[in-house]
């Protein structure tokens, strides 16, 4: 038979998390969860050559296709990651032994929704899929049974259940509009006979079916006033998790509301969506700048920094034009490369200072060089200094923008600088200063976190033409 | 072939940063750091210099690297060729430096790799020929040297110095992207050659002014962006310091006439006007402020900012002639500007290297502990005070000649046809004779506080004399300051294509004049020669003494100080700093720093001493940066309630959002 | 042959400055002593005064250093090569143009910073005195003078002293308003740089009043001597500024011939006397003032000049 | 026949908006949970109406989930709950029950404006039925906005459900109907399971999401 990557890229994942749910012990547990990360991202890469055609539910297209390699890249350094992350847990009796396999096989399920999320040719199946993810996270969040993990995962349930309702909604919307333009039945919801036929479409419903899904899926993304469970289900679930999270369910999301948008961008008399992408990623923006600086724990405050950088992209994508998207597409690529390995980092710190209280850390660099210029860099990164790749989006953004938005620039810059100054603010106490608070060893594992770095510097001074090419194509598909 | 060589350069010192990462805690490690540094420096700086004697025609070339479709461009033409002398001349002398005074520091991990990074992004600034590669080496300059900044980060100041350095760096930077963004149109075209190309409206041209004097003022520490600048300046290790004041501003300086000078076009009259203003104002404040400290690497970095004071207003009055096409009174002033640029960052360097000699010999930067320093390390005391003499704007040093030549292009402006301008010229004009008087009677403080006078504190008593390495860089740049002083007409010269190509003509041609004098115009209307000066200073001195000591006495005898027949006292009686500043303070900074002295007298018969503690606040900081962090507090403090909120009011949050939308939608025409 | 008279004459000058430069000095004190319905010393005593310095040994303090030593010299030397480029009697000496009236005062400028520095070297508190007061009192002269600059450079069209003499003889200078006030603001600051009454009091050694002899305290012999001689030649320097800018009359143009060269002399002559005799008058009739009324006293000078600049500005721009 | 389709169709969808309206008045949860119940059995004749008029076979099999799940099930599951927790039997508001009456009654009108700017190609059936969804979804969610404790939020979040299945078989021949009812069944189920959870493992006094957010990450 041939070989169908796309099938393999959700068989792997979907078989690793029923083999992970069985198998008991740590180590051969733990290996084989790298191994099949692995695995998928070594197909993943292969839908580079071959790219199948479209199908009913599943198809890849220069969109999905960068974002599924970079999903299962980040999904793989993190397994990496959490097997050292994991064992520590099992030593300090955080987690216990059935917990573990619990975990294995919801990162496994994790990754198998999102794939699919991204592969789904279909606006119901992407939907299963979300709520798959949504799900799967939930429980993650909430393992550690203590009263803020359970809360943390009650809010994001909640939360998550109204943003999954509502994306439904503008989901059916989407098949009325659809449906007297192509006919009843399964077509009506596949993406490459919506986007051929969107300019027919009734514009009053997909005005609609926009707000629903902006809501609905804007809830995942994590803009504000959408935000709140994503703070603390950063701060409360095992830091893997909180890697994943920022670095790639935040962009699943944010994939789904890109798909919509193209849609409504297809149809002349549908209401443009930039201006609202745009307002609310400004408030995102502006809004987490300012809270990161009562952040106490450290975890919280870089996933209010996810926050902000999603409103970064949120308005890059609204503003549109070649150069937007473009820098968009970059900044996401960018921020969950960063972001997860900020919180590779992180998750070791908090491992070797018993506490995610910024209060009780200090002077990393002098007592932990690794981590602590490790954070140092991840914090220079993820605050857009060049020369690393946050710098080369947010260039594009500001530059692109004020020439044509003046005041929605400075009110960009704005922000930006607030969130800098708030992040260096903590920097300093954490990496420098006099060494405070516990200072246990911890067995980290550094490989994954500056194999993250080492992308985003490269990328920032100097990115391979074929990338490129891919982003330039799928910049002019966004319109 | 110049571009390749000194791009090249820029390429080795970003490897020996990377080596320095890997070899950094070696012994070795110090010596062959600062070793590579100075050779790449001095081989860029030969480039350069030659690049500038030559023909100067622009040299472009662009690197696969940078924004995909655009590349790195690369350009050297007589400015940056000046400009790149400048860094790597500065460059240079302190790596020479640090090659003897690194070996004194302690934690060599956190300066080396960051050292040649540093110098790495000042010569790329200077090279870039488009928006993205100028921003990024920017960026890259103020992060490595952030760095350095925060090299010895277990001082909670160094701590905070960096904070404030690193947010008025992103904010300079911010201003900048917008500046380009502007420049290069919706579409994005970075490349200078393509803004060249299509100079912005007058009315875009006035907001890319603007937000170029924010961003490459604030990095140059124009007041009232200032702030940033003496914190950070002398946190850094001294070597660091020399090269943050005397070569990073200049970088800065590089950055406003290449936008102003280059970029923008044909400038309009007014533009000269917040230049002037500001260069004026700055030049003033910043030795006031100076004159008010008694930390002496802080006291260095105020100075930076006067100078930079001086130097704007020479670009300022450059744009205001070229404005009216006055292309010789434009590169006259241009040309002032730039030679000042040069000289400051010579003799600032040597000052600051003199700062750190000291806080070697004593481990202290507070004038108020050091003093009778002259007896223990007399060269340093030496070279120190030629950089004294030099900055004060003696003749026959290189400070004089830079100002006079901007008090020439001054006495050009009443030509200007403009009211506000010729109402404007002779004010800056009295500000920068007053900030150069203020400057010598601040480094007769500097100066006769550290190193005359008697010891104050046992470390000063005990001080030895610094090694041979930082002397010679020191005497280096000494002499450098002579041969600025005595021999200007060749600089000049050298910079002729500078003004040639971004004032529109040269000044007069100054090889030809003899003597070596140098005339900005005619003879007859103002010439200077600091050689003659130089020599008739040296002739009658040796005479007037040989004449002496062979006609009249030579004796000498050695006696306590007379004192008007006070017993010889304590050396806590001597002047101290904040006492020499005191009748300059109650001069201009009762209004100014609302400087207050309360005294406390002991009751008679009480053996308790008096106390004298003078209270200064400054109203710069007061004013402008204080409310805004009270403003961010204020906002974070009222925002940070959305943190602890129930489940129920996040959910009413969605449902507002929802409403308002749908609401959107049913109103949506 | 041309070149030869001129070095002839550039010597003749700075051998005439070092010369009379007592002399000026004698004779105000031989006039002010008059005034007070004294005798006075003889004309010749600072001559003599001179002479015996050089002659007494140096005492020297223990902690002062050798920067103590050459300051002197270099104070001295500064001043010299001042007074000898100002046009007394000839213009267009040889060597005027190596430094234009900017760099004359930039000169009396380093010698201040030296003395200044002098006067901390030995760490007495008196020295502190004199030295923070005469860069205080100095801060705010030398940007008066720049201003007095300005003002009579932008008539003249010149910064070089020959030029401006040469401008100020021609009939093209009318009488002018910022002339006027150039002129007072010059008298002021030559007042305040010589230390005369009413800043400061070249005769007294009171310490809390003095300034300039505070500054000098720990000086004695030779150097004392060439310190009171530059202090001399700097008010002689004054007086012929002040005399070739507004009483040009009788200078000698750079060709002249024997009979005129002794013409300006003898006007030379006389107007240093005039101006000798003027100043002692002022002193007479003026009472000194407390310190920290100088600044006012010199900001009203600065202002004479910001304001005479100003005028000279907006009535060109007309 | 046609006309009679449309009717009834537009009877119960319109009465399901009625009932959404009777939860929001109403103050004791027993009487709620009956209420919903009523609910979910509109629910499931509209959805078996729907399954008749579009003779689409497979919709039965979603009206006898909403049926047999949601009219009998939960309700009877959060009554043990009730029971169990000791909850108190009326409801605390967040909301008085006038202003609840008229945000909902606005909400409604809202829901018309926004559905009936749709073109009416769109056959009428629909865009009213998309009307009423919309409404009984915006009332659900004014409900979980307005009660403070988790039952009556459950119940809010039922109804807005049920507002979503109205509309999905509104939409003629849409596909994945039944696995969408199917998922959003064990999404509740997740939830009352989840709050019995709670009081099984986290000894939490009482349900009333107020207790959850007590302990707080950062109190500043």
């Amino acid at each position: 038979m041939n070989f169908d990557p796309l099938a393999a890229i959700l068989l792997i994942p979907a078989l690793a998390a029923a083999l992970l749910a069985v198998l008991p012990g740590y180590g051969p547990t733990a290996r084989l969860n790298v191994v099949a990360a692995f695995a998928t991202f070594a197909v993943a890469l292969s839908l580079f050559v071959t790219r199948p055609s479209p199908g009913l539910y599943l198809h890849v297209d220069d969109l999905n296709n960068v974002f599924i390699v970079l999903t299962t890249f980040v999904g793989f350094t993190t397994s990496v990651f959490s097997a050292s992350y994991i064992r520590h847990e099992l030593e300090t009796g955080r987690l216990t032994s059935t917990f573990l396999r619990f975990y294995h096989a919801m990162y496994q399920l994790l990754m198998f929704a999102m794939n699919l999320a991204l592969t789904a040719n279909n606006i119901g199946l992407m939907w299963v899929a979300i709520e798959l993810a949504t799900l799967t996270t939930v429980l993650m969040v909430g393992i550690y049974r203590t009263h803020e993990a359970l809360e943390a995962a009650w809010k994001y349930f909640i939360l998550g259940s109204v943003g999954i309702a509502l994306a439904l909604f503008g989901t059916i919307l989407v098949y009325m509009a659809a449906r007297p333009v192509i006919g009843e039945g399964l077509d009506a919801m596949v993406w490459t006979t919506l986007a051929a036929r969107a300019a027919d479409f009734d514009p009053a419903l997909l005005n609609v079916a926009f707000v629903f899904l902006l809501l609905g899926y804007g809830t995942k993304v994590g803009l504000a006033p959408l935000h709140a469970w994503l703070p603390d289900a950063h701060a409360e679930g095992p830091t893997p998790i909180s890697a994943v999270l920022s670095g790639l369910l935040l962009n699943v999301a944010l994939y789904a509301l890109l798909r919509f948008k193209m849609l409504l961008a297809l149809n002349p008399k549908a209401v443009a969506p930039g201006p609202l992408m745009v307002t609310m990623g400004l408030i995102s923006l502006v809004f987490a700048a300012f809270m990161l600086y009562r952040r106490r724990d450290i975890k919280r405050m870089f996933a209010y920094s996810s926050i902000e950088h999603m409103g970064i992209i949120a308005f890059a994508f609204g503003m549109g034009g070649p150069l937007a998207n473009f820098a968009g597409l970059l900044h996401m690529t960018m921020h969950s490369l960063t972001k997860s390995a900020i919180f590779f980092a992180v998750g070791h710190i908090a491992q070797a200072k018993g506490t995610q209280q910024i209060a009780h850390m200090g002077g990393l660099t002098a007592t932990h060089p690794l981590l602590g210029w490790g954070l140092v860099l991840g914090v220079v990164a993820i605050a857009g200094l060049p020369p690393l790749g946050l710098f080369m989006s947010e260039f594009l953004v500001v530059t692109s923008t004020f020439a044509r938005e003046p005041w929605l620039a400075l009110v960009l810059v704005a922000g930006i600088l607030i969130g800098v100054a708030a992040l260096f603010l903590r920097l300093n106490a954490i990496a420098f200063g006099e060494p405070r608070g516990a200072c246990a060893e911890t067995k980290a594992s550094y490989v994954p976190m500056f194999v993250h770095f080492a992308l985003v510097f490269v990328a920032g001074i100097y990115m391979p033409p074929a990338l490129v090419a891919w982003f330039q194509n799928v910049a002019k598909l966004l319109g | 072939m110049t571009l390749i060589i000194a791009s090249s350069c820029a390429a080795v010192l970003l490897a020996v940063a990377a080596l320095a990462v890997g070899i950094g805690r070696s012994p070795a490690a110090t010596p062959t750091v600062y070793g590579l540094c100075l050779g790449a420096s001095a081989v860029s700086l030969a480039a350069a210099v030659t690049h500038l004697l030559g023909t100067p025609t622009p040299i472009e070339a662009t690197l696969p690297l940078g924004l995909p479709w655009l590349g790195a461009h690369v350009r050297i033409d007589a400015l940056s060729a000046f400009f790149l002398a400048v860094v790597d001349l500065g460059a240079g002398a302190a790596s020479l430096f640090a090659l003897g005074y690194g070996r004194h520091e302690l934690a060599p991990t956190r300066v080396l790799p960051f050292y040649p990074a540093f110098l790495a992004g000042m010569n790329l600034v200077v090279l870039a020929d488009d928006a993205f590669t100028f921003l990024v080496s920017w960026e890259f300059m103020s992060l490595s040297s952030w760095a350095l900044v925060m090299a010895h980060h277990r001082d909670p100041d160094n701590l905070r110095a960096g904070y404030v350095y690193l947010i008025m760096a992103s904010f300079g930077t911010l201003a900048l992207l917008l500046a380009f963004g502007l420049l290069a149109g919706p579409d994005g075209g970075y490349a200078f050659a393509a803004i060249r190309n299509a100079p912005p409206s007058s009315a875009l041209a006035a907001l890319v002014l603007i937000l170029a004097l924010i961003g490459a003022g604030s990095k140059a520490g124009l007041v009232p962006l200032h702030a940033w600048l003496p914190l950070a300046h002398p946190a850094a290790p001294s070597q660091v310091s020399a090269l943050m004041s005397g070569v990073m501003t200049k970088v800065a300086v590089y950055g406003f006439a290449r936008i102003m000078f280059d970029l923008v076009g044909s400038p309009a009259w007014w533009w000269s006007l917040p230049v002037l203003a500001l260069g004026g104002v700055t030049a003033v404040m910043g030795v006031l402020y100076a004159l008010m400290q008694h930390d002496l690497k802080r006291l260095l970095a105020y100075h930076t900012v006067e100078n930079i004071g001086i130097i704007f207003i020479g670009l300022g009055l450059a744009l205001a002639f070229k404005a009216y096409h006055m292309s010789l009174a434009a590169a006259l002033a241009l040309t002032a500007g730039l030679l000042h640029a040069l000289n400051h960052s010579v003799f600032k360097s040597l000052l600051f290297f003199g700062a750190g000699a000291l806080l070697t010999a004593t481990g202290e930067r507070d004038m108020e502990r050091l003093g009778g320093l002259i007896h223990r390390m007399p060269q340093t005391a030496f070279m120190f005070l030629v950089g004294c003499a030099a900055i004060s704007a003696l003749p026959p040093l290189n400070g004089f000649v830079s100002e006079w030549l901007t008090f020439q292009a001054i006495l050009l402006s009443p030509q200007l046809p403009s009211w506000g301008l010729t109402l404007l010229v002779p004010t800056v004009g009295a500000l920068l004779a007053l900030s150069a008087a203020l400057a010598a009677a601040c480094f007769v403080k500097a100066f006769g506080i550290t190193f005359l006078g008697r010891p104050r504190t046992p470390v000063a008593a005990k001080a030895h004399e610094t090694d041979r390495l930082s002397l010679a860089a020191m005497s280096f740049l000494a002499a450098l300051c002579l041969v600025l002083g005595i021999m200007p007409g060749v600089f000049i010269d050298a910079l002729a294509p500078v003004a040639q190509s971004f004032a529109g003509a040269r000044m007069p041609v100054q090889a030809g004049v003899d003597w070596l004098s140098i005339v900005p115009i005619a003879e007859s209307r103002s010439s200077y020669n600091g050689l003659l000066v130089f020599l008739f200073m040296v002739i009658s001195g040796t005479l007037a003494a040989s004449a002496i000591h062979r006609l009249a006495s030579d004796r000498l005898r050695r006696a306590p100080a007379w004192d008007c027949g006070y017993p010889d006292s304590s050396p806590a009686t001597q002047y101290s700093a904040s006492s020499f500043a005191q009748p300059i303070r109650r001069v201009f900074g009762t209004v100014l720093f609302r400087a207050r002295e309360h005294a406390q007298m002991p009751p008679p018969g009480d053996p308790r001493p008096a106390r004298l503690t003078v209270v200064l606040r400054d109203p710069i900081w007061e004013t402008l940066y204080a409310p805004i962090a009270g403003a961010v507090g204020w906002v974070t403090e009222h925002l940070n309630r959305l943190q602890f909120l129930t489940i129920r009011q996040f959910l009413s949050l969605v449902f507002a959002a929802l409403v308002i939308l749908l609401l959107v939608l049913a109103l949506w025409p | 042959m041309a070149l030869i008279v001129d070095f002839a004459v550039q010597g003749l000058q700075m051998l005439l400055v070092l010369m009379l430069a007592p002399l000026l000095t004698g004779l105000v004190r031989k006039v002010k002593a008059r005034f007070l319905r004294r005798r006075g010393p003889s004309l010749l005593q600072p001559y003599r005064d001179l002479a015996r310095l050089m002659r007494k040994e140096v005492v020297l303090a223990q902690n002062a250093s050798w920067l103590f030593r050459v300051i002197p010299y270099l104070v001295f030397a500064a001043t010299w090569v001042a007074a000898s480029l100002v046009p007394t009697f000839r213009t267009g000496l040889l060597f005027s143009w190596s430094a234009d009236l900017i760099a004359i005062i930039a000169l009396l400028g380093s010698a201040r910073f030296f003395l200044a520095l002098a006067g901390l070297d030995v760490g007495t508190s008196f020295g502190g005195i004199g030295s923070s007061r005469e860069v205080m009192i100095a801060s705010l002269a030398e940007p008066a003078m720049i201003m007095i600059v300005f003002t009579l450079a932008l008539i003249a069209g010149s910064t070089q002293l020959s030029t401006m003499a040469g401008y100020m003889l021609s009939s093209a200078v009318g009488l002018r308003v910022s002339l006027g006030l150039a002129a007072v603001a010059l008298i002021m600051v030559a007042i305040a740089e010589n230390a005369r009454i009413p800043v400061d009091n070249p005769a007294t050694h009171l310490e809390l009043t003095m300034v300039h002899e505070a500054m000098v305290l720990e000086y004695s012999g030779r150097h004392l001597a060439l310190i009171e001689l530059s202090a001399s030649l700097k008010l002689l320097l004054y007086v012929s500024l002040i005399a070739c800018l507004f009483a040009p009359w009788g200078l000698a143009p750079p060709d002249a011939g024997g009979e005129r060269l002794a013409l300006g002399l003898a006007s030379y002559l006389a107007k240093l006397a005039v101006g000798g005799v003027l100043l002692a008058v002022f002193e007479t009739s003026i009472a000194k003032m407390r310190v920290f009324r100088v600044p006012e006293f010199l900001g009203a000078a600065l202002m004479l000049g910001l304001l005479a600049t100003l005028l000279l500005f907006v009535s060109r721009s007309l | 026949m046609r006309g009679l389709t449309f009717d009834i169709a537009h009877l119960l969808a319109g009465s399901l908006v009625l009932v959404s309206f009777l939860q929001l008045y109403q103050d004791r949860l027993y009487a709620l949970l009956n209420i919903f119940a009523l609910h979910a059995l509109l629910l499931a004749l509209s959805v078996a109406w729907q399954a008749y008029a579009q003779n689409a076979p497979h919709l039965y099999l979603t009206a006898a989930i909403a049926l047999i799940f949601k009219a009998i099930v939960i309700p009877v599951a959060l009554h043990r709950i009730i029971v169990r927790l000791g909850i108190h039997r009326e409801i605390e508001k967040a909301v008085g029950v006038g202003t609840a009456m008229l945000l909902g009654i606005g909400l409604v009108a809202l829901a018309m404006v926004v559905m009936l700017r749709v073109t009416a190609e769109a056959d009428p059936l629909a865009r009213e039925d998309l009307a009423f969804a919309l409404s009984v979804v915006l009332l659900g969610l004014l409900m979980m906005v307005t009660r403070r404790n988790a039952v009556s939020q459950v119940v809010g979040f039922m109804s807005l459900e049920n507002g979503l299945v109205l509309a999905a078989t509104g939409a003629k021949g849409m596909p994945l109907v039944v696995e969408i009812s199917v998922a959003f069944s064990i999404l509740i189920a997740f939830i009352v399971v989840g709050i019995f959870l709670f009081r099984i493992r986290e000894r939490f006094d009482t349900v009333d999401l107020h207790a959850l957010d007590r302990r707080r990450g950062e109190r500043p």
